[in-house]
């Protein structure tokens, strides 16, 4: 039997072995060893993370597993182990990044079988997954902060996979750029937690939060760090403000965008708040403003999936609202439900955006809607995964989705965090999602076909849709461990005993939820008619009546201008933020830059060369001089010693 | 610890005897050189002066010694004159180290109306215990014989052998003290008479993997043991003493005669002498390291000894055990004989390496194999005495 | 009364300082060489004296044979004869440079001579000791245990060395390129 | 001065006397001479001082160490000679002499 700090060394460097391997090689065109070895990487890691998390099950269980493999530093009061840890809520994580990603890695090998630096790719690929296990199983907030550097640094070097065209190099600049303001906010987080607690590991700060030592205000301690950390966590999961880059980070490859920009590594923000969850607790306001964040995000960006034709755009706007709903659960104070929709939604839109990479394969590095229709005799495999993963999102029993979703909008509307109109938000938020999805399914793969006529779509290989049919497996199954309890006739559901030590209820001075099964079946049922309402109005304006669209943007002409360029919002932030910011730097360097710190420096500089042109004298250049002065130095410091 | 009188005298007369016996065997050797050559040339070779032409070497010596010296005109004196003697010292010095013959004990004994000894005489020089260290030491100093001669006749030939020679001396040094690290590794030990001692007696004995075995009809020698090492440590004293195939520093054909081109009459003589002595240290080595020494094969010490007092031969013990030390250095002669002969044949059978190709052999090929063979003795060791 | 031990010392250390003061003062640096080579042997006999044999074979070997061979070689190929600048200019210069290696010397006699003059001369070595073989065991186990680390490290800068030095000599020009 | 016979007894200061001064004739000819391998050489004549010292040291101590040392200081002195003579040969290939005045062309 492997020790568990063997197992934990394995789980983690077998991707990194793997990045080895492909970034020595990185000139290889060698696809398939490239790939294989870098599935085969992050299979071993699952096996052993399967190997960890079953610990925490059975009559022996533990709450959680750890190790520590040595003191990373210990400077003053910081000390820092470099140790991870595997408990509940890590352990869904850690399953699902190295589940899922096993699956993106093996779609990988046939999408990226003709590209030009296959080894490059899977390196990298493999380097985004250590990061992401660094981050996921750090024992502290600084390891956690390195993964999230490095998961970071990969989106980058990934979105701009294709650097030769300059579109997509400036887009994971983009990316790259937006992320360091939330990274930013993120590291004064961490600050004024060690300021706070003396210490960053997670265990410790939850151990040492002050009992019962709510924050009501707005300027607390606590708060602000919450809130600080919240910056980075809408960095990093494309929340309002800073959601602007992940819709353009659909410029790297498809499995990139299914594995970074879905399914992991954008739910890290939500994960760090999950962690932190009685911190959290003790900042309601802090809270709030995540949940109005969450809940204004989810709806602002399915509003604009409504006009995208970019079949990647849409997913992408998917998912910053499917994102929105997760913030949305934390911020109410449903950290299990957050995580919950985080695995399920790993499943689905890891699944959709599979989906859409083999649709894109199949036409041909084609992205537009309008240039398809009627895939679904084409692609038989890839229409069918994508139908479950379709159902899913929109929230139709009994698959994945709807679970999720539907728990996170009973606790907006039940917890005593939540607001009824955070529930109407998040009810028409799903509508809207069922409507652009359902166009999404009825433009891509029904209605006639738009395709060009020299392309000619093909199923994918065996390699790229085994994948979405595990994918679509999970994304039908992977709800049910969170049946609700009024269907289960007011038993607790697996999901509660999982999260029962690690997740916090809210405290009782914030208040008291509301318990009435009528209500919750009221609730249920609204959300979901409203979902499928939305889905047969969607199928009529797309399949049924294609001239009905065109109309009514006509005839909104100003609302439609306005949502298809995504509210104008990359305009506004170029226009008020990026160009000032320009304008004032310039202003700075012309004035301050030239006529104070120039003039300093050049001060220092004269008497620089003043000291050294009286000290190159000493220095001729002549050996034998310099042997003498270490002679009489010698006789000096011996006169000296031996005095 | 004051030495008595007798043990000092003892000890310079056998300093000058060694020395005597390399200033003596080289006229011989000459002679033999010779007569080898042309039997193997088909010739006679000189047979006119006494019988088989042994007074020629008499004949040799006076006109060496009666040749008018001389001196190059631009010439270093100190140097000119100097590198000469600088030929005979190293190898004499490295002889020296050599036992020639097995240890003998003297008992007490009267002469002259006083008590002298007990005794306990080595048929060597001088004994550091280290000995092959102080002999390659000692012999890497015939460089500068050489550089002093090139150096002291201002004469661009004898610098081009001097630097040849040296160059080569120093190279093949190398491959020469590496190939003796095999042997040894094997004996563990750096003194001769360890050594010799560990190669005397009968059947070759041996470990293999744990369990002894030996091969009755072979003696003891340590040519069996490190075959590899013997063939190097040969090829590159052939190097080392400037003979042919490396007489690079003297190639006639390209640089008159190298580095003695401006000596004649007794200074060359001392060259010569120079050369053989490190030919007679080379093959002493040789017989020292890889055929058992003075020992004789097949016959144990004892009964040597045994012979030589039960024959009659001594009657006094004391003249027993020192005619018995002299059967051994007569024996230990034989071997080294028999080497210097193998030199002869060697030179009047191949032909001269080019210098390039010399290089190439002792840094490229002698040099890995000496590598390889200290691995090999290595693994070999280790091996040997365990189990499988 | 003088032991034949001291008397070698003595012996030893005169040559090894005259000949030593002969490499400083020579004009030619062959004679220089040719005065380094008996320094060297008469050391290596110094080494002798102390019982430290193998050390002394080693000197012979490395020092004698093979590293003073390469300075004569090459003073030899590069044809120097006698220097017309052999000392350097300066009467503060070598005022100083004087100076300082006579009170270095100053200092260090007497600094030998307040701790060391007052104790004991060697012990005599135990009979086992004494044997050079031992004695050269001893030498080899501390040099593979003990010093292991550091003999691998001199053996990589060796390495270092040897490409370093055919690297140098491959230069066909000087420091600054030939116009 | 009295002579008294014991001074003259060979023991650790005699050695460690005719170290110093062999090192101070060392330091002496770097810092005069101008040939750039008899400096070479000088360094060799330092080393060797030291390792009479270290040698006499280990002989009083009766310890191994200082024949250890004495070992390392050889090697790095052959290296030392190696690299030295190399660029000595360079320097004298452009400037025909070895004068080490020409290694003031290296600054810069």
């Amino acid at each position: 039997m492997m020790s568990n700090q063997i197992l934990f060394a394995i789980l983690l460097l077998a991707p990194f072995v793997g990045f080895m391997f492909n970034g020595i090689r990185w000139k290889s065109h060698n696809a398939t060893l490239a790939g294989v070895v870098a599935t085969f990487a992050v299979f071993v890691s699952f096996v052993c993370s399967l190997l960890l998390v079953s610990q925490l099950f059975g009559a022996n269980a533990v709450p959680s597993v750890g190790t520590r493999f040595f003191e990373w530093m210990n400077v003053g009061g910081l000390q820092v182990q470099a140790g991870f840890v595997i408990d509940h809520i890590s352990a869904i994580m850690v399953l699902v990044v190295t589940g899922v990603g096993t699956l993106i890695h093996m779609f990988s090998i046939g999408y990226m079988s003709h590209d030009e630096r296959p080894s490059k790719y899977f390196a990298y690929l493999n380097f985004f997954l250590f990061n992401m296990l660094l981050l996921i199983l750090g024992e502290n907030l600084l390891l956690m902060f390195v993964g999230w550097e490095g998961v970071g640094l990969c989106s980058y070097l990934l979105i701009g996979f294709w650097f030769t065209d300059s579109e997509k190099a400036a887009a994971g600049m983009k990316a790259f750029i937006t992320n360091r303001i939330g990274d930013a906010g993120f590291l004064l987080g961490i600050f004024t937690l060690f300021f706070l607690f003396g210490t960053v590991n997670f265990s410790e700060i939850i151990a040492r939060l002050p009992a019962g030592g709510i924050e009501m205000g707005w300027t607390g301690p606590m708060t602000v760090a919450c809130l600080f950390l919240f910056v980075g966590a809408t960095g990093k999961s494309a929340q309002i403000p800073l959601y602007v880059w992940l819709p353009d980070a659909m410029a790297g490859p498809t499995p990139v965008s299914a594995l970074i920009h879905a399914a992991t590594m954008v739910t890290a923000g939500v994960y760090m708040i999950v962690r932190l969850n009685p911190l959290f607790l003790m900042a309601p306001n802090a809270l709030h403003v995540v949940a109005v964040v969450g809940a204004a995000t989810a709806f602002f960006a399915a509003t604009i999936g409504l006009t995208q034709w970019d079949i990647k755009k849409i997913l992408a706007y998917s998912t910053v609202s499917q994102l929105g709903y997760m913030f949305l659960a934390c911020g109410v104070g449903a950290f299990g439900a957050g995580l919950f929709h985080v695995m399920t939604h790993a499943f689905f839109k890891a699944l959709m955006f599979l989906g859409s990479g083999s649709v894109i394969h199949a036409m041909h590095e084609e992205q537009d809607v309008r240039k398809m229709g009627g895939l679904r005799k084409y692609l038989p495999i890839t229409h069918a995964t994508f139908f479950i993963g379709w159902l899913a999102i929109i929230g139709i029993p009994p698959f994945a989705g709807f679970f999720s979703k539907d728990e996170i909008l009973w606790q907006t509307a039940s917890s005593p965090l939540g607001h009824k109109a955070l529930w109407v938000v998040g009810v028409l938020t799903a509508g809207i999602t069922s409507f652009y999805m359902t166009r999404l399914m009825c433009l891509t793969f029904w209605g006639k076909s738009r395709v060009p006529k020299e392309t000619h779509p093909h199923e994918a290989p065996p390699v790229m849709w085994i994948p979405l049919a595990v994918l679509a497996v999970l994304s039908t199954v992977g709800g049910w461990i969170g049946i609700p309890k009024v269907m289960l006739g007011g038993e607790d559901n697996w999901l509660e005993r999982w999260f029962h030590h690690v997740i916090a209820p809210v405290p009782e001075a914030l208040g008291h939820a509301v318990h009435s099964h009528a209500l919750e079946w009221a609730a249920m049922g609204v959300s979901l008619s409203f979902a499928v309402i939305m889905a047969c109005l969607a199928y009529t304006f797309y399949v049924s009546n294609p001239s009905l669209p065109g109309r009514l943007a006509q005839k909104f002409h100003g609302t439609y201008r306005l949502i298809y360029n995504k509210y104008f919002v990359d305009e506004f932030y170029f226009a008020r933020i990026i160009n000032p910011l320009i304008d004032a730097s310039k202003g700075l360097w012309a004035y301050v830059d030239v006529n104070f710190i120039d003039r300093t420096t050049y001060v220092l500089g004269d008497v620089v060369r003043g000291v050294g042109s009286t000290a190159k004298s000493f220095q001729t250049g002549n050996l034998q001089q310099y042997a003498m002065y270490i002679a009489v130095g010698l006789a000096v410091t011996m006169f000296l010693i031996l005095r | 610890m004051g030495k008595d009188v007798f043990e000092i005298v003892v000890n310079c007369v056998k300093m000058l005897l060694i020395f005597l016996v390399m200033v003596q065997l080289v006229p011989i050797l000459v002679w033999l050189e010779r007569r080898v050559s042309a039997f193997m040339q088909n010739r006679f070779g000189p047979n006119r002066v006494g019988p088989l032409g042994l007074i020629q070497l008499l004949a040799d010596a006076v006109k060496f010694l009666f040749k008018e010296p001389f001196f190059p005109e631009k010439g270093m004196a100190v140097m000119y004159y100097g590198a000469p003697i600088m030929a005979l010292i190293p190898g004499a010095l490295a002889l020296a180290a050599i036992p020639l013959g097995a240890p003998f004990h003297l008992e007490q004994f009267t002469w002259l109306g006083r008590e002298w000894g007990p005794y306990d005489f080595i048929m060597q020089g001088y004994d550091f215990g280290v000995g092959i260290v102080i002999v390659l030491g000692v012999s890497s100093l015939g460089a500068y014989s050489l550089l002093m001669a090139g150096w002291g006749s201002s004469n661009k030939y004898s610098l081009l052998g001097a630097l040849r020679a040296s160059a080569q001396m120093v190279s093949y040094e190398l491959a020469l003290g590496l190939s003796l690290v095999g042997i040894l590794m094997v004996f563990n030990t750096f003194s001769f008479y360890d050594i010799i001692a560990q190669q005397t007696g009968m059947p070759l004995t041996f470990n293999f993997f744990g369990k002894v075995h030996s091969i009755a009809w072979l003696p003891n020698w340590g040519i069996f043991f490190n075959p590899l090492g013997a063939l190097i440590f040969f090829c590159a004293s052939f190097a080392e003493t400037n003979r042919l195939p490396f007489d690079l520093p003297e190639a006639e054909g390209e640089l008159v005669a190298g580095f003695h081109t401006e000596y004649g009459g007794f200074a060359l003589l001392m060259f010569y002498i120079g050369e053989y002595g490190h030919m007679m240290v080379a093959s002493a080595l040789m017989a020292t390291f890889y055929f058992g020494g003075y020992t004789i094969p097949y016959v144990a010490n004892e009964s040597v000894a045994n012979w030589v007092s039960s024959g009659g031969l001594a009657t006094h013990p004391n003249w027993a055990a020192f005619l018995t030390s002299l059967i051994f250095f007569l024996v230990f002669l034989l071997k080294v004989f028999l080497f210097l002969l193998i030199y002869i044949w060697v030179r009047w059978t191949l032909p001269r390496f080019r210098y390039d190709q010399l290089m190439d052999l002792g840094w490229k090929t002698m040099l890995p194999w000496a590598l390889f063979n200290t691995v090999l003795t290595a693994v070999w060791l280790a091996f040997s005495h365990r189990p499988v | 009364m003088l032991s034949s031990a001291d008397f070698l010392f003595y012996f030893l250390g005169l040559v090894s300082l005259v000949f030593g003061l002969g490499v400083v003062l020579f004009r030619n640096p062959i004679y220089s060489a040719l005065c380094l080579v008996i320094t060297m042997i008469s050391v290596a006999g110094i080494f002798g004296t102390l019982d430290a044999w193998f050390i002394a074979g080693v000197q012979l070997i490395v020092y004698a044979g093979a590293v003073t061979v390469l300075f004569v070689m090459v003073l030899m190929l590069f044809d120097l004869k006698h220097e017309m600048k052999t000392f350097s200019k300066g009467v503060i210069g070598n005022g100083v440079k004087l100076a300082a290696s006579g009170v270095l010397l100053g200092m260090l006699g007497t600094y030998i001579w307040a701790t060391y003059a007052t104790e004991p001369t060697f012990k005599p070595l135990p009979a086992a000791a004494t044997s050079s073989i031992k004695a050269t065991k001893d030498l080899a186990t501390s040099l593979f245990t003990t010093y292991i680390f550091s003999f691998e490290v001199i053996g990589i800068l060796l390495l270092v060395i040897a490409v370093g030095a055919v690297t140098l000599s491959r230069i066909t020009g000087g420091t600054h390129h030939a116009d | 001065m009295p002579i008294n016979p014991e001074a003259w007894k060979v023991g650790l200061d005699h050695y460690l006397y005719l170290s110093s001064l062999l090192f101070i004739f060392g330091m002496l000819g770097v810092l005069m001479r101008r040939n750039v391998i008899v400096i070479l050489m000088c360094i060799e004549l330092m080393l060797n001082a030291v390792n009479i010292s270290f040698i006499a040291f280990s002989r009083y101590a009766e310890s191994t160490n200082g024949q250890v040392m004495v070992f390392f200081v050889m090697t790095i002195a052959a290296a030392e000679a190696a690299v030295g003579l190399a660029l000595a040969v360079t320097v004298f290939k452009k400037f025909k002499e070895v004068n080490i005045r020409f290694f003031e062309h290296l600054k810069g």
